[in-house]
């Protein structure tokens, strides 16, 4: 799969401030899960469910792609946190991409969770091998 | 794809030392004080977060970074009150040229705790810490209907001439 | 053989209504204050409450479980900063027409919690519920270096006209 | 046994401020404790030493006297809570004499401890029996 290809299909419209929205992809062995948005308490549901679902399809892989949040705090982080541990019990391989400067970037780095995430900088690099 | 694709990349030091090279602001050393009542409202995070990014761009604060780490801090504040105190009461922000005081009040006199130790990789108890890292000071006040927890983030002015 | 035989048996709430009767506080209203540095000595909690007591003695604060009840307080937050901080680095009281504010100064920056829920049976976490329960307010503000646990407590004259 | 005759026996020199001092007496089946001047965090070790030896003496009844107790703060009343805990588990009845309207009673009534305690008035109401 090309960048441009994948671009192409995960723009989506720009999504109101404070709220968010949740797509599932299925790309061979890998589910992708691209959330666009704000993610906090009150935008927590949709990302739940979408990441839920993405783990019970019993993927190899859930990549989830950060590039559209536009901001997440606590509340997304800990669905996160938690989602990482889900995968792990299903023994699904779990990626997040999103570039290492922004809000999200900051996040980990503020809480010292970005030790416990595989994090790829882009969905083409997390769709990559090893 | 990334909105953050024309920044280099820069560590926590890096960001600060970026936003205290912009304009300083022009605000009155007077202050400025915006409200909000938030009891009762519904989406109250993103609510308070888009009241403060208002004020915010009013007041011309200084710094992209700088005033991502202020929405934080509201997002923080106004999502434990929801959580932990049956919601948020009010949200103030107060603007002086050294600070940015934030306050959230709500209902219940029981005061936040700092979840100690703070486990990185586990969900939970996040939020205090990032309050508490993205600071200068914080802290709680507990009145006889509720309490007010409050963070205040120095202007880079203030912080570069701390004894001013 | 009982230092309070000469007082009546009352309630919680007659005991702050005796007070409210004696005297107003003849205190300036731009208020007094003083400050004592705690940090090192030994017995820092009677050190603490001695300081005060001849503070509140000094500006003749009216009713004598008044006092009693301002002393524990002290008691209380300094013992907080000896148990869970390090120590107490300094205590301040500030005084006005209005209210006392006892502050507590330690080098730890993790703040004090409300255990919960108070176990009024068991050893353990009544501090803080005392200080809740006899003060008017109290918080804590984090700084770089440490924390302000404080306290404020209405003279009777305020509690009777709060509008004033 | 008289009120006089008691009384004499245990008044104390008055203690300085921020100090305390403990005395064990034993009345046949009771051990009293006298605890005098200000119990607080720093002045802990000999009213839990008194009380602890008072219990080690295997009595069927401890009596603490608290009417020199000027002062009592919330480690006092730990130290005492613990100690009613003690004295539970040994089969020792643990009885306290201060007045209701002192300080001591005050602490009581803000921490709702006053609910596990047997109070009484005085030394000789606590040393009365039932
Ligand atoms: N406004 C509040 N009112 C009461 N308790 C609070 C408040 N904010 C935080 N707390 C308490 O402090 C704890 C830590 O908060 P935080 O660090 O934000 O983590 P989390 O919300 O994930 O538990 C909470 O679990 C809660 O017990
Ligand atoms: N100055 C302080 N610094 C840090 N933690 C504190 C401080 N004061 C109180 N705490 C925390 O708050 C809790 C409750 O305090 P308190 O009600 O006084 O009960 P206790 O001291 O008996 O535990 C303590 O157990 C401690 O964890």
């Amino acid at each position: 799969m090309s960048d441009e290809g994948f671009d192409a299909g995960h723009r989506v419209a720009p999504v109101p401030a404070g709220r968010l929205t949740a797509r599932r992809e299925r790309l061979g062995s890998t589910v992708l899960v691209v959330l666009a948005g704000e993610l906090d308490l009150d935008s927590l549901a949709p990302a739940d469910e979408a990441l839920e679902r993405a783990l019970a399809d019993g993927p190899a892989r859930v990549v989830v792609d950060l590039a559209e949040l536009g901001f997440c705090d606590s509340s997304g982080l800990n669905l996160l946190l938690r989602t990482r541990i889900a995968a792990q019990e299903a023994e699904i391989e779990l990626r997040l991409a999103a570039a290492p400067d922004g809000q999200f970037g900051r996040l980990l780095e503020l809480t010292g969770a970005g030790a416990v995430f595989s994090l790829h900088a882009s969905v083409p690099d997390a769709l990559a091998d090893a | 794809m990334n909105d953050h694709a024309g920044v280099n990349q820069m560590t926590s030091g890096q960001r600060g030392a970026e936003a205290a090279r912009r304009l300083p602001s022009d605000l009155p050393p007077a202050g400025q004080r915006r409200t909000v009542r938030l009891a009762g409202l519904p989406r109250q995070v993103a609510h308070g977060r888009e009241f403060a990014r208002t004020a915010l761009t009013d007041w011309r604060w200084p710094g992209e970074e700088a005033v991502e780490d202020l929405l934080l801090i509201v997002s923080e504040l106004v999502a434990n009150a929801r959580l932990h105190a049956g919601g948020a009461v009010q949200l103030s922000l107060h603007a002086s040229a050294e600070r940015l005081r934030i306050e959230v009040s709500d209902a219940i006199r029981t005061p936040p705790a700092l979840s100690l130790p703070h486990r990185p990789g586990l969900p939970g108890g996040h939020g205090l810490h990032i309050v508490q890292r993205l600071s200068d000071d914080w802290g709680v006040a507990v009145h006889a209907d509720g309490k007010v927890v409050w963070a205040e983030v120095l202007t880079p002015a203030a912080e570069a001439d701390p004894g001013a």
